[in-house]
């Protein structure tokens, strides 16, 4: 009897390096050397959102999606939104932009909540928090025509859409835009992806998105796990081009994925 | 925009109340239903290879059907999986069926219905099929189905029978006793999980019926055989209906989604024609 | 808060091990029942939001709050009340029940829904821009697409279905194997955060 | 086939829920409503319908003792209600949670993975003794894979090459979404004829009904919003 199950070596093997990076980039981390990333465009375009909204003084919108916390595959959007959350509202502080989020989310609303009032601490400005409008509760079914109608009288110069989103998706960012404002929109929902590039000024397409949380949280088991994944893409990288090649001379590459 | 400030034709076209574009859609897609035409259209190699793959099963075979359809999507994927299964039970092709999703089960029950209907006879319960009803829990509720389904449902169909009293249900219990199978995930764009958890472990050939919009995220798997084949949404359905003979909802739907795509490009078209002329003309976003 | 945060770490990566070392074979049999377990916990959750929609309405009509208007909040509770009392009366495949299923659950959830085409309409007139490459790139591949499923389209000029197939088994295939890796590398980072307690708020 | 009270209630509901889209108004809100209600308690009834049979049920069964545990942890989700035994619901959702992962992450690596990798080599794409079509197309496949995970690399800066290897890969993905952005498209439109048809206009008896009540309200809704006992927006 093999130690490992037959057929499945190679993907324990990569699954293996993966958790075994992740790991290292961690204690490195926690070292004080954090792994650096990439600096993504969209992060210029966040601060020109508030930046108008200073200018023309309105509001920026927050909009943090759906979904549920208790299932994995759309858990990492809707924890991408935190780190992001966090970083506006701190920007948006410092600026003196007010911000507004209703959020649809019923499990994370109280996590939210503190990330924001604790943005507005670390700021220096806790007193302009407003518990009763900064952010608000709004359950699925009350969230369109509130999105639809508020943002057509309040105007907000400018909107951020993150998260994990359904078909609400067009719905809000056609509101936004209509009410005048500059939008960035980004999900990972594969259905949606398309309309968030089509109806909104800037988007952030999938992982660009927890890259964006990672990169602006500045927490290290975020971008450790970033770090650690690369990893894992520069595996694929190279066993593709490794196979293309031996498959192009004759080799049954399939033998390889024992 | 400033109020009373001149406006030029482009930019109050581009004002025009949403109200008045909903309503001609809605007229149209009416129109087109209550007086259909219809229009020959050739056959997508997608549906050709779902036909190719139902019929494919070998007579007699035991196979895993999740039927677990919406009222939304029922509309479109009806046509598809109700023609599925004639040609299978046609074939005497025997199928256990299960849902995991809440709105599953009363669909079920009519599509057997209409199934019956089509074929002309009615099917013999726990000889030709089963139900095993409505299992919870999304991914670790089909894992832990498909590796022990008698624990799972706790030894029991739908209606509280004793699965070992069932002539279908012997030697059967995991998803590896099915040489193929057959997902209806309606619009939950879970069939990757079911590539995961099925297709991977256990080596089964499985196809899908889903709506449109999963068609590109499903490609993948269609070009590496993880997917044998897909019925996508109402034209798979129209497919079906015509590759079957047997011509019906789908076939009137399809026109009538034409024109509503047909008046939605002329939409995009004027909407970018009044949009920049209006740019050009002096005012910007 | 961390004896629940060791239990998820523990089920995790003994599942994860399970698939890929025969030798814990033995152990096979309590994975299967935690799992069946876990299935009829994932059942159970369910009763949740509902309980906390349920207490929201409840709220409102206490409160006589004028906007939301309470006497919505009353016809919630009455259609609640009328279901669950032909669910628990009749059973499952009880007349009453199949009805409020057939006639009003069934048609109004497809209303509600497709009213999302009337967004999209209006939104394609005024929001889907050619405003740079990427827009006009998207735009352009899901015309086609969109033209090759539609049979006005497709029954003059078959050539459609030939572009459409082309975007789709091709340009398709190539975008979603790059983003379908991505994420599954996420998946495995997130799953490897959660169990070194890096992310305490899935317990939230 | 006759009409029945059933379908005359299913149509006016879809009526009365589009009228959503004129702006929000009562006639709506009820439906809305309505829907929510029943479907809030058919979720609950199945879903807790499976929590009985298939764990309280089995309690009593020989050899079911163990079923205890999830039935007591399914009670525990709801002590999340009470503020002070809200931790409690903290062990019933760590057995879901882990489970979730366990079971994804483990063979994620191969269907989303591995599996993906083999097709980008041969048989499923060779690059020898195929026709120049096939070739190109495989090429584009195989390049475009990988310059759309080149363009998901966050860890390293992108220089030189890098760089259009990475606008490459962006503008892929774009292509690629394009053809979810046109089907999603039409499955809007299907979902909407499918409704028409479905609840509204089968069978062609009950159009006098449907369009009847259509234009009783609307008739309805603009007397109310011209006179002014309520607005628009």
């Amino acid at each position: 009897m093999s130690v490992i199950t037959q057929g499945r070596v190679l993907g324990f093997a990569v699954l293996i390096i993966v958790i075994g990076m992740i790991l290292y980039y961690l204690q490195r981390a926690a070292g004080g050397k954090l792994s650096t990333l990439r600096r993504l465009p969209q992060i210029d375009v966040i601060d020109e959102i508030i930046a108008r909204c200073v200018e023309m003084n309105r509001e920026l919108w927050f909009l943090s999606g759906q979904g549920t916390m208790t299932y994995a595959t759309q858990l990492p959007g809707i924890l991408s939104t935190f780190g992001i959350l966090a970083y506006v509202t701190q920007r948006c502080a410092e600026f003196g932009a007010v911000i507004h989020h209703p959020t649809m989310l019923p499990v994370a609303y109280n996590i939210q909540f503190e990330i924001m009032r604790e943005a507005y601490e670390l700021a220096g400005k806790p007193e302009e928090f407003d518990p009763l409008d900064t952010i608000i509760y709004m359950p699925a079914g009350a969230s369109r025509p509130y999105v639809a109608n508020e943002s057509w009288r309040r105007k907000p110069a400018g909107a951020i859409l993150t998260g994990f989103w359904y078909h609400f998706t067009i719905i809000h960012a056609e509101a936004l835009q209509r009410a005048g404002a500059m939008t960035l929109g980004g999900t990972d929902t594969t259905h949606n992806i398309p309309f968030m590039v089509a109806a909104n000024n800037y988007s952030m397409i999938g992982e660009e998105m927890y890259a964006m949380s990672a990169y602006l949280s500045k927490d290290p088991a975020l971008t450790s796990s970033l770090a650690g994944q690369d990893v894992g893409k520069y595996i694929v990288i190279v066993l593709t081009i490794l196979g293309m090649i031996a498959g192009a001379a004759g080799v049954d590459v399939l033998t390889w994925f024992v | 925009m400033t109020e009373g400030a001149k406006k030029s034709f482009a930019e109050k076209a581009l004002d025009l109340d949403h109200r008045i574009l909903a309503s001609i859609v809605f007229c149209i897609i009416a129109a087109m239903i209550l007086y259909p035409v219809s229009i020959p259209f050739p056959v997508s190699n997608y549906g050709q290879n779902f036909y190719d793959f139902v019929h494919s099963i070998p007579a007699g075979e035991t196979i895993g059907f999740m039927l677990s359809d919406t009222p939304s999507t029922r509309p479109q994927l009806e046509p598809s999986t109700t023609l599925s299964l004639m040609i299978l039970f046609e074939k005497d092709v025997k199928i256990i069926f299960w849902q995991d999703e809440f709105m599953g089960p009363p669909i079920f029950t009519d599509y057997i219905a209409i199934t019956e209907d089509l074929l002309g006879r009615e099917l013999e319960y726990g000889v030709e099929y089963v139900d095993l009803g409505y299992v919870a829990g999304e991914e670790t509720g089909a894992a832990a189905f498909l590796k022990d389904m008698r624990t799972v449902v706790a030894g029991v169909d739908v209606d509280g029978t004793n699965l070992d009293d069932l002539p279908i249900m012997q030697g059967i219990n995991s998803g590896g006793d099915f040489e193929y199978g057959f997902f209806n995930v309606a619009c939950r764009c879970t069939e990757p999980m079911y590539v995961r958890q099925w297709q991977q472990p256990y080596g089964t050939k499985v196809g899908s019926i889903n709506c449109a919009m999963d068609l590109p995220a499903i490609t993948l798997y269609l070009a590496t055989g993880q997917i044998k084949a897909t019925a996508n949404g109402l034209l798979g359905g129209a497919e079906m209906e015509y590759l079957t003979g047997h011509l019906g909802t789908a076939y009137g739907q399809t026109l009538a989604v034409s024109f509503g795509g047909l008046y939605f490009t002329i939409l995009v078209i004027l909407g970018n024609v009044f949009f920049f002329i209006s740019r050009a003309g002096g005012r910007r976003e | 808060m961390t004896i629940p945060l060791y239990i998820v770490s523990i089920l995790g990566v003994w599942m994860i091990a399970e698939y890929f070392l025969p030798f814990l074979n033995p152990l096979v049999p309590t994975t299967d029942m935690i799992r069946t377990y876990a299935t009829i916990l994932a059942a159970a959750s369910w009763g949740l939001g509902t309980a906390i929609l349920c207490l929201a309405h409840g709220r409102r009509i206490y409160r006589q709050t004028k906007d939301p208007f309470w006497g919505y909040s009353v016809m919630f509770l009455i259609c609640f009340l009328a279901m669950l009392g032909a669910a628990l009366t009749q059973g499952l495949k009880g007349t009453t029940y199949l009805w409020f299923y057939n006639y009003i659950i069934g048609p109004t959830g497809q209303a509600l829904y497709s009213t999302t085409a009337f967004y999209v309409t209006t939104a394609g007139y005024r929001v889907f821009r050619f405003r740079n490459m990427d827009a006009a790139v998207l735009l352009i591949a899901g015309m086609f697409v969109m033209w090759s499923v539609l049979p006005l389209f497709t029954g003059p000029f078959p050539v459609l279905v030939v572009i459409a197939g082309w975007i789709n088994n091709v340009i398709a295939v190539a975008a979603y194997r790059g983003f379908v890796m991505g994420v599954a590398l996420g998946i495995i980072g997130l799953a490897v955060r959660v169990f070194l307690h890096k992310h305490r708020e899935v317990l939230a | 086939m006759a009409v029945t009270l059933g379908m005359i209630v299913a149509s006016w509901l879809c009526i009365a829920l589009y009228t959503m889209l004129y702006g929000d108004n009562p006639v709506s809100r009820t439906a809305e409503h309505v829907y929510m209600g029943f479907l809030a308690a058919y979720e609950v009834v199945v879903n807790l319908n499976f929590f009985y049979t298939k764990g309280v049920l089995q309690i009593a069964k020989p050899g079911g003792a163990g079923y205890i545990i999830p039935v007591i942890l399914g009670f525990m989700i709801y002590l999340r209600l009470n503020e002070s035994t809200r931790w409690l619901y903290r062990y019933p959702m760590a057995i879901v949670i882990g489970s979730v992962f366990g079971v994804t992450v483990r063979t994620t690596v191969f269907s989303q993975i591995l599996d993906q990798v083999k097709g980008n080599l041969p048989p499923i794409a060779p690059l020898v003794g195929v026709p120049p079509g096939q070739l190109v197309n495989n090429l584009i496949i195989i390049f475009g894979s990988l310059s759309a995970i080149v363009f998901f690399v966050f860890s390293r800066e992108l220089t030189g090459p890098e760089r259009y290897v990475h606008r490459f890969g962006r503008l892929i993905l774009l292509a690629g979404f394009g053809a979810t952005y046109g089907n999603t498209l039409s499955y809007r439109y299907e979902l909407m004829a499918g409704t028409f048809l479905v609840n509204m206009f089968t069978p062609p008896e009950i159009l006098p009904y449907t369009f009847g009540f259509a234009a009783a309200l609307a008739i309805i809704l603009i007397v109310v919003y011209k006179t002014g006992l309520a607005s628009w927006e």
